[in-house]
Parts: structure tokens; C-alpha cells; sequence
């Protein structure tokens, strides 16, 4: 079987190989031994050239978390990752909420000039307080949300544009 | 000693004075919002009443519904945890006049601690050392002018302050009628109350603090020193006892004046007095005194051999502390990491989601004071701490490297936590040396990424494995919604009731 | 500082160890038999190799297959656990010329403290006080002469014996000789040496050890008492420390005679001192000395605030125990209860067994060492010791409150276990006041049964409730021999390899 | 829904009655409130008369072990649950093993004239020797295991008849 992984915009080429009761793991080009010693709720323990290996493991709709010796990671199918950071929504530069949050004030209006820097609004979660500034000088072309509306990471909440 | 106590919080301090009460026999009562219907407290309580929906002020902030909990449930005490009500004078007085006992001090000693301005009054005239600063009259011109003579970097700081919040650090004249109006604004959401106060900001400072118990016969007692250096956005994240900057000498004399400090406002029951200390001059400055159980309570409990809690809830209940200040001794070193629910690579800034999976580290030395389980969510309306990992052990590097094996045993999925980056903040150098300081973390940490950037290649076998068995895919396994853990086919049916966050 | 050890045992034992290397910064090699193949010690070692079958002449008491995993994986270092191998003075030798280093006493002294009747006289030579009794040539008649002598009752024991096994309580004549071909069976099974000793028996006697600490530069110290008067089938099921019974005078007198004892041998390393304590005139008697780290040292770890397992290998490392006698001190209360997979309803016989779940209690001043988790089973080969249950408190009724509460969030689902035992030993008045010896619960539980036989009806509706969901019957839920746990539906295909018990 | 649970030799009746969102329990002819706040991974949170309660359980072939605050039970459904203490097999009296054990020795042979309380046969689990002693006086009927042999607790080992 060969199977591509995607984490954090790096992608990933694994083959496994069923060799007896072990698997033959070919991971980026190279090769390593992999026995499963068990599986049951969400840990598996394999050896991996021999050596013991705890993995936690939850899968997350089509993704699937992974933790292994205080390390945590994702992974997901190629493609279906969204990325958010490199935003250019209906020609403006999108200015996403950096964390789940609710909009506790809109400080421009569509068609305000701003300049780079400039508060467009203020988030709030878990009584924190977070402003949202301005990524360019220009005009609001949208404004997405309003106040007292719950907001995702990375929502787009507003346009810059010219 | 009490029948049966209320606890007015949530989370893992919750769960914390929940199991005090159950191993002193005391029946215990949570409260709990829509929002932790099926949160860990008001499982492990004997009772549990519901308050109030998600919005704390509809729920964990409401002084009727909580002590209508308590006379529903005949409670006897009230204990208010960290947070929330804790340091509310006008609770602790409500909780009196509804005949209940609060497990904390006087009402009076809350409110001489609350207001910062008039504390740093009071304490400079109780002969406590305070940061040069200003206190008073809090118009913004008036600070604006106070702000110039005081001089730059300087703190404004919410004068109903705590927990970092409602302030900020203003590094030039020009910055500070911004900062003064979103402090304002912070403060108001915080805590209803956006009055002001300056300070002179020291560089590199160092927070250390003295945990101070009290009694209602007089008996003023400390419990030692955390330091708690390390932290971001104002918010500590990990503290350790004993400190490694302070010295006998220097230990006595903060000891000293935090017993003063404790006396001048008649204080009774746990508090913490708070300062900072200049590296330089080896001068330390009264910053606030936290009238409540302070988070990183357990590296005291655990250096100097005491339960926090069973003290606070036996001096409410009028017992007399029956130790000496010679008989308390520093044992070892502990310390406490906080595990939140945040994003480390992106300023910090909270994160939620559920908690597919959550593996408490163990060992003998580690101590985890958690207040989530597997299949738990954090939400947008409490603190993001999930839990508490807490090592003890002979020394100082001793107990780093058993918190660091802890940490890599836990295991936290479902959403982005600063598991990894406290393991980077242990492992680096000046911190094992104990040279860090309040900006420390920014200024060293500022632009963290996760190191380890590069999935190990035992990690992506795995997950080529849980592919080729079909176990990679949510979708697959169950239908949606329902409890990835549940050893049952038809369990997608099966969760009722109005739970759920 | 080794930079690789190889633990030489199984179960819980094994994972404290490996802990213990993780921390101290040591890699660690593991070695399983069979049986063990996904046990939590293969899995949480650095490296682990597969040494035989499952009888642990085949695997565990394989000196052959542990050195050569040893010279395999090139560990400098051998950490023999308690039973299994680790009073093998063969072993300990054999380790040694092997170019290793065997963490635990020179060979010398397990083989001066092995034979029971040699270490008798070596004991009395030195000035320490020695039970009346009887060692020498020990064919039945010589016995049965010498018992006459001694009086009834008295003790038949195993020359070579340790953990209560080869020995038998003798009320009289008539029962002595069965009794002396039962003993020596039972020892030519467990040691491989059938040769037996006589002890007269003391009535209500109480068991008190004296752990011991020497490093190889003449350093000998000690870490206090510890009692664990409270035993089934001579084996101890509660340990605490400080011992309720013993006095300050009385301490210190124990332990004089503990390093004596230690001295005498040229003891290196942790070890043990038993005595027992007539309670009538306070007399106390050598019984044996444990040439090993024993099933109870966290009670002492606690107490003393040391890590013994991290000091049995610096002392093995060479490294010199750098505090003295006077600046140890105890601290509190701990109590250790054992969690086995028994039966104390049908004579305290093992029980055997999945752990279909086993969640392990949490919170401020608990500790658990366990070597099973969730999924594991309980076999027929190894001792059936699950777990040990740890709590420390400022003083006695705090440590068995704590110990109560800790208990009672125990959950250990699919065996028959002590856990409800344990509770209601720790709930008597007796133990509360520290009145026990070592038959006190034979004489007091003998005729012991669960109390709650009722099933108390929430319990009852929640089963109720589960068979209405469909979820209550394994053979419904997934196909047959597939993990219950598992949360996906074609887990049954997913366990391969060789693995299962 | 009506239900009957064994549990050591006890028969219990329990009826449960949907009311909402929660249940009305009647058990041993006595009403409880039921209401099912949480079940995940083989634990149930409920309230029961309005106090929480976890309930940890794992089925096991048909029977359900159950655990809360500290106590285990095992329900069986009425009539499945061997009993094995009243053996009498074959018109003799059984001789059942005490644990799940290997047999060391068996000392006596079948015909053989026994005393009660003489030791049949020696058994050992987990390095300790339990002797199985006879529970009357008569004659060895029938001898049902050998040397060596693994034997599960309540398998019966001999009958000692007339």
C-alpha cells in the first residue's frame, strides 16, 4: 500500500509492505521494520526497527491526530487541507480572526480608509481581548461579521482592498 | 467541622477542593452552566445543581443563583475557588448574610486588596515596599501627566486588576492613551470596573510571591516563596518553590514583609502576597496580594508538606493552625506547568475544541490537577487551562527532568496546546541556569515554531498503518457525531439528555 | 553514569525502574518473556528483547538469555527488581563477570543474608537480637527434636525463603511434620533449596522493617521504619510509615541495630531489615534482611522525600550518598495498599483474568505504581500483584482518609480483586487505632465477604439502561475476541502478531 | 422495559420507563429518577434522584461487570450463572480447584479410601502450593485431572463417592 500524507504544507510518501507478521515501512525513500504488537482504544504499540513505540491516535473527520513521546501532530489526506494564511479573497487581502473568539466591537465600516495597522475590531474570548488591525493601508471593501457574532479560527472577517 | 460545602467554580480547582471535601468527609455540591453539564466537577460532587447558561455572568458569576444552590442543597460553606467570585467582596459578604460561611478572608480584607490603588496606599504606610507609581484621581489626563513624571517603560494597570488582565506595558508617551483605553476596556469586561493605576516598569523583574496562611486566632503564618518568572501575556505558565533566584537573606525579608502586609488588612484563611524583585539591586516591591487560593498552590503544598485546601476549609471552620513558623520547612523542588488550550506559534491566543484524547502523565513525583477527561471540549467561555502537570523532586534539576519525562508522556489530542512548547521552555538553557525573567518568554520565545516540524518516520507508518486498516477516518469508523471512544456500534444513538458544548 | 541499563524483571517493578532511568537521563532495555509481549514494561523501555516462554525459568530466572539481551543491547548495567532473580547471589556474580554492573549489594552479602539460618548466627555474633530458634543441619528428625526444645508455636521456614513462601505456622507437634514437607516443597519450587529453619512464633506480633541506604564508600544510613504488620498467607497487603506502635526511643534503637546489621554483611546499596516487635515487652528480633529494593519502598520515598530506585543506581554508579544521617527526617504519613488480583472471600487465592478496564485513582498526594493498564490480563505465571496504591498526608488519619477516597475511585473491571478488601481493612477501628499484627487479619477477616451483596440500584438501573441500549452484551456489541475497547468496527481483524495472554 | 439481573445468587427486578429525556427506574418494586448525562468508553454518567453518579461497566461474554465508588459487581442474566458450589456430579461429591492452577502432584488414585480433610492432590499458581483436601470421607470415584495440567478455578477435579 502507498499512501501520501500532508502536515503543515510538507507532504509525505509511506508504503507499507506485509512481510510475514511485520510490515516493511518505506518512508520518504528510505526503509524501516514495523511490527504491531497491539491496538486498542486509540494507542497502538509497535516496534519500529526494533524498538518499542507508544502512538496515541484520534482521528478528526478526515484528518488524524497523532501523539508520540510528547509530541503532537496532524495529518491529513494532500489537497484537503485548507490554508488560510495565504488569503486573497474577491481580489482584496482577507483579514482572518486568529482565534475562536466573539466580536465584541467593529471599529470601521465599509468604504472607511484605513492604514496599515489601524484597529478594524475588537475579538474576545475567554475574557481576552484581541485587535484586529489592518494588514495594508486601503478601503474596507467587505466587512464580514458583526457585532456579538461568534467567529472561527481563521474566518475571514473582513477585505482590504485598493 | 462543615456538613456539606458548595464549590462556586469549575474546571480543575473544582475538582481540586471536590476530593478535599470527599477525604474530609465533608458532602460537597458543584455548580455547573449549560456549558459543563457533563463537565468532571459536577460529576465527582455528591450533589450537583445547575445554574445558569454558558456566559459566566449567567451562571459562575451569579452571586442569587449560587447561594440559591446553597440553601437548595443545605451547604454550610462556600468555597469560590480561583477566579470568578474569589476575590468578590460583595459575595463574601452576601454568602454571610445568607448564614453560610465563605471560605476565604474577610470581605474587608478582600476589598483592601481589590482596589490596587488603595492597597499600594496601604501597604506603603504599613511599611511594605511598593513600585514607585501612582494611585488616585484616574482621569486620562491625569494619568497622562502622572505617566511623564513617573517616566517610560510603565505599567497601566487595572486598579480592580488580577491574572494579568487590564493591563498593559507602555514603552513611550506615545503609546499610552491607546493602552490606557484598552486596558479600560479589558477591565470593564473583566471585572466590571476600569479604574487605573501606574507603576514604574522594571526590566527583566522577577516575580516571586509568598503563600501566607492565616487563622482566625491571630496565628499569621507563610508557607514560603513561588517564583513565577515565566509567563506570557502577563499570565504565568510555569512556577516553581523554591525559588532559584532568592537566598536565605532575601527570603526572610519578603517573608517578613508579606506577614506584614497580611496583618495590616486583618487577613485570614490562604492568600498570596505578590512581588517582583529587580535582579539587579535585589530590591523587591509589593505588587498585589491575591486574597483566594492562588493556581500554582500545589508547588507549595508539595515543598512545604501541607493540603492548601483542608486549610482553608478548617479555618473557616475555626480551627487554629497547630503549627509554628519553625516548624514549617522547604523540602525538595517543585514545579507546576500549566497545559492550556493555546497556540504557542500564534501569539498565545487561546484555542478550543474538543478533547479526542487525554492521557495524564504518571510516575511517582507527578502530580496532575486536571479538570477535563477524554471526550471533554474547551469552549470559548472559560479559561483555556486544561490541566495542571506538577513534579517534585530532591532538587531543582531533578524535578526539570522529571517534568520534562511528564510532559512527554502526556498526551493531549483534538486541538493545539503548548504541550511541546513547555517542554522547549524547560529544556532551554537559562532557564535550567534560573536565569529568566516576566518578558523572558517574549523575549525569547517570540517567534517559536513547533522544532520538531518533520514528522518521525515511526509516527507516519503509523499512520500509513491506521490507513490501510480503515481506522485513519472518522467518517468511516463511526457516524458522524458520535463518540469516537464508544466500544458500541450503535452508539451514535445513544448519548441523550441536553448535554453537549 | 551508565548510559544503558537493563531492567531484569516484569510488572510494575520493571516500570518503575524505567521511569526512573527515563528521568535520570539512562537509556533502558526491557526484556519480556511470551506472556509479556505487550506488557507496559516492554512498552515503555527504549529498547525491549524477547528472552523465552512464559515460565519464568524459561524468561525471568534465565541468567543465560538476560546477559546475553545485556551484551546485545550493550546495557552497562543490570537492575534485578525485587523477587525473580534479584537474591540470586549467582546472579549478582555472574552480572559482574560479565563486565556489567549489578545494581543492588555485592554478592557477598546477599549470600551472608540468603541463607537464613548462616545470617541467624552471623546476626547474633554482631550483637543483633535474633528470634530464639534453631539453624543447622536440618534433616526432619534433627527439626523435630530441635521444636521440641522451641516450644509451640513456632515458625518452619526456608532457609533460602523471602515473601513468605516455604514456611508455616506450627501450633503443634502433631502438625509439625507436614507441615516441614509442605514448607520444603513450596521452597524447592520457588528457590530451588529445600533446607528449613525454626523460629519460635510470637503471638500478636508486629512486623517493622528499617530500610537501609550504603553507598561504596562506607556510608550507611537509614531511612526510617516502616510496619507492615498487616499481611494475608505471610505476605504484606498495607504498608505504612511512619509505624503507629513504635516510639521515638524505640526508632531509634531498631535502626541501631539495622546498621549494625548492615555492617556486619558489608551491605552496599538499598536494602531491608525485617524485625519483628513483640508488642507485649517491646522487644524486637532480626527476622531477615532483603537484600533487594522492596514491593513497599514508596511508603519510605514518600516519607523520607528520596528517591530510592534513583539512589540505588548512583550508589551502583559509584556515586556517594551525600547527606548524613541527621539531616534525613520523616515527613508526614504514607500508606501503601496492594492491589491483587485474589479472592479474599475463598482464602486469598489468586485470581486470574482480563483487565477489561482499570482506571487508576488521581489527586493531590496519591500515587499509583502499576504495571498493567487497560487490556492487559492477569496470568497464571507471575505473582498477581496489579498495582500499588500510594497516599501521602500530613499525618495517619489524613494518609487513610486519602487512601479511602483513592480506593473507592479505583476501577478494576473483569477479575476478582482485593480493592473492596482493602477498604474495609483500612475502615476498621482496629487499624484506624493501629492495633494490628501480623495473623490480625486472619483472626479478625477470616470469615471476611463483601459487605455490599446487594447491588445498590443505580447500579442496578444503569445495567438496566445498558441492555436497553443494546450495549451491555459483548457478544452484541463486536465479534467475539475482538478488543471492547476498540472504537472501530473491523477491529476484530486489527490484533496480529504474536502477542496475547 | 423490564429486566431481570443475577448477581450472587440474587434475583433482581428492574423495569425502566422513558419520561422525556430521562427514565423512571423501578427497582425491587422501588421508583428512582434516572437521567443519562454522559456515556463514552464504558463509562455512564448519570443522576439518580438528582445526585451524579459514574458507573464505570465492561460486558464479558454475557454477564456485565459494573463498578461504582469503589465497589465491582458482576450481573449475570437469571439462569446463565453456573453455581458451582453445589456440585454434585455423577452422584459423587465434587472436588472443585480453588483458583486457576497447574496440578504439581496428584497423591492419591481413583478407588483409593480417603479420611476428609486428606490432600488429594497439590496445585500451584504463581509460585504458591494450595493443597485440595478431601470434603468427606469415602472413596475416590473419579480422578478428572493429571500431572501438569492447567486447571481453571471451579473446574471440578475429582469426586469423592461412597
Amino acid at each position: 500500500m502507498r499512501d501520501r500524507f500532508q502536515s503543515r504544507d510538507r507532504i509525505y510518501e509511506v508504503s507499507l509492505e506485509r512481510q510475514g507478521e511485520a510490515y516493511r515501512a518505506v518512508v520518504d525513500g528510505q526503509a524501516f521494520d514495523l511490527e504491531l504488537i497491539d491496538s486498542q482504544a486509540g494507542v497502538l504499540t509497535v516496534r519500529f526497527n526494533g524498538r518499542p513505540a507508544i502512538i496515541y491516535y484520534a482521528p478528526d473527520g478526515s484528518s488524524l491526530w497523532l501523539s508520540q513521546g510528547g509530541c503532537t501532530y496532524r495529518m491529513d489526506k494532500p489537497s484537503q487541507r485548507r490554508n488560510p494564511s495565504t488569503g486573497e479573497a474577491g481580489g482584496g487581502q482577507a483579514v482572518h480572526s486568529p482565534m475562536p473568539a466573539q466580536v465584541r466591537a467593529v471599529q470601521v465600516g465599509e468604504g472607511d480608509v484605513v492604514e496599515k495597522g489601524d484597529t478594524l475590531l475588537l475579538l474576545e474570548a475567554m475574557k481576552m481581548e484581541i485587535r484586529v488591525k489592518s494588514p495594508a493601508a486601503g478601503r474596507v471593501k467587505r466587512l464580514l461579521v458583526s457585532n456579538g457574532q461568534a467567529v472561527e479560527r481563521d474566518q475571514i472577517l473582513a477585505e482590504i482592498g485598493d | 467541622m462543615f456538613k456539606k460545602i458548595l464549590v462556586a467554580n469549575r474546571g480543575e480547582i473544582a475538582v481540586r477542593i471536590l476530593r478535599a471535601c470527599r477525604e474530609m468527609g465533608i458532602a460537597s455540591v458543584a455548580v455547573y452552566s449549560e456549558a459543563d453539564r457533563r463537565a468532571l466537577h459536577t460529576r465527582l460532587a455528591d450533589e450537583a445543581v445547575f445554574i445558569g447558561t454558558a456566559p459566566a455572568d449567567q451562571s459562575y458569576l451569579s452571586i442569587e443563583r449560587i447561594l440559591q444552590a446553597a440553601r437548595q442543597t443545605g451547604a454550610e460553606a462556600v468555597h469560590p475557588g480561583y477566579g470568578f467570585l474569589s476575590e468578590n467582596a460583595g459575595f463574601a459578604r452576601a454568602v454571610k448574610q445568607a448564614g453560610l460561611v465563605f471560605i476565604g478572608p474577610p470581605a474587608e480584607a478582600i476589598e483592601a486588596m481589590g482596589d490596587k490603588g488603595a492597597a499600594r496606599q496601604r501597604m506603603q504606610s504599613s511599611g511594605v515596599p511598593v513600585v514607585p507609581g501612582y494611585q488616585g484621581p484616574d482621569d486620562d489626563a491625569t494619568l497622562v501627566r502622572k505617566a511623564a513624571q513617573i517616566g517610560f517603560p510603565l505599567l497601566v494597570k487595572a486598579a480592580a486588576g488580577g491574572g494579568g488582565k487590564g493591563m498593559r506595558v507602555v514603552n513611550e508617551a506615545g503609546e499610552l492613551e491607546e493602552a490606557i483605553a484598552g486596558a479600560r476596556r479589558e477591565a470593564h469586561h473583566a471585572f466590571g470596573d476600569q479604574r487605573m493605576i501606574l507603576e514604574r516598569y522594571i526590566p527583566r523583574a522577577r516575580h516571586i510571591e509568598m503563600q501566607v496562611l492565616a487563622d482566625a486566632h491571630g496565628n499569621v503564618l507563610h508557607l514560603f516563596e513561588r517564583e513565577c518568572s515565566v509567563q506570557r501575556r502577563h499570565q504565568k505558565i510555569i512556577e516553581e518553590s523554591p525559588s532559584p533566584f532568592i537566598d536565605e537573606e532575601l527570603r526572610r525579608r519578603i517573608a517578613g514583609s508579606a506577614l506584614l502586609a497580611a496583618r495590616a488588612v486583618g487577613y485570614q484563611n490562604a492568600g498570596t502576597v505578590e512581588f517582583i524583585v529587580d535582579p539587579e539591586c535585589r530590591e523587591y516591591y509589593f505588587l498585589e496580594m491575591n486574597t483566594r487560593l492562588q493556581v500554582e498552590h500545589p508547588v507549595t503544598e508539595l515543598v512545604a508538606g501541607l493540603d492548601l485546601v483542608q486549610w482553608q476549609i478548617r479555618i473557616a471552620a475555626g480551627e487554629r493552625l497547630p503549627f509554628t513558623q519553625a516548624e514549617l520547612s522547604q523540602r525538595g523542588h517543585a514545579i507546576e506547568c500549566r497545559l492550556y488550550a493555546e497556540d504557542p506559534a500564534n501569539n498565545f491566543l487561546p484555542a478550543t475544541g474538543p478533547l479526542l484524547r487525554f492521557v495524564e502523565p504518571q510516575g511517582p513525583g507527578v502530580r496532575v490537577d486536571a479538570g477535563y477527561t477524554s471526550g471533554d471540549a474547551v469552549t470559548i467561555h472559560y479559561d483555556p487551562l486544561i490541566a495542571k502537570v506538577i513534579a517534585w523532586s530532591g532538587d531543582r534539576p531533578g524535578a526539570i527532568a522529571k517534568m520534562l519525562a511528564a510532559l512527554r508522556e502526556t498526551v493531549l489530542l483534538g486541538l493545539t496546546h503548548n504541550g511541546q512548547f513547555l517542554q522547549d521552555v524547560l529544556g532551554d538553557p537559562d532557564f535550567q541556569a534560573g536565569q529568566v525573567w516576566t518578558t523572558w518568554v517574549e523575549d525569547k520565545f517570540g517567534d517559536w515554531q513547533p522544532p520538531q516540524c518533520e514528522l518521525p518516520p515511526e509516527v507516519l507508518a503509523a499512520g500509513a498503518l491506521l490507513r490501510l486498516q480503515g481506522q485513519a477516518d472518522a467518517s468511516n469508523a463511526e457516524p458522524s457525531g458520535a463518540d469516537p471512544y464508544s466500544p458500541w456500534r450503535n452508539a451514535s444513538s445513544f448519548r441523550v439528555g441536553k448535554g453537549g458544548v
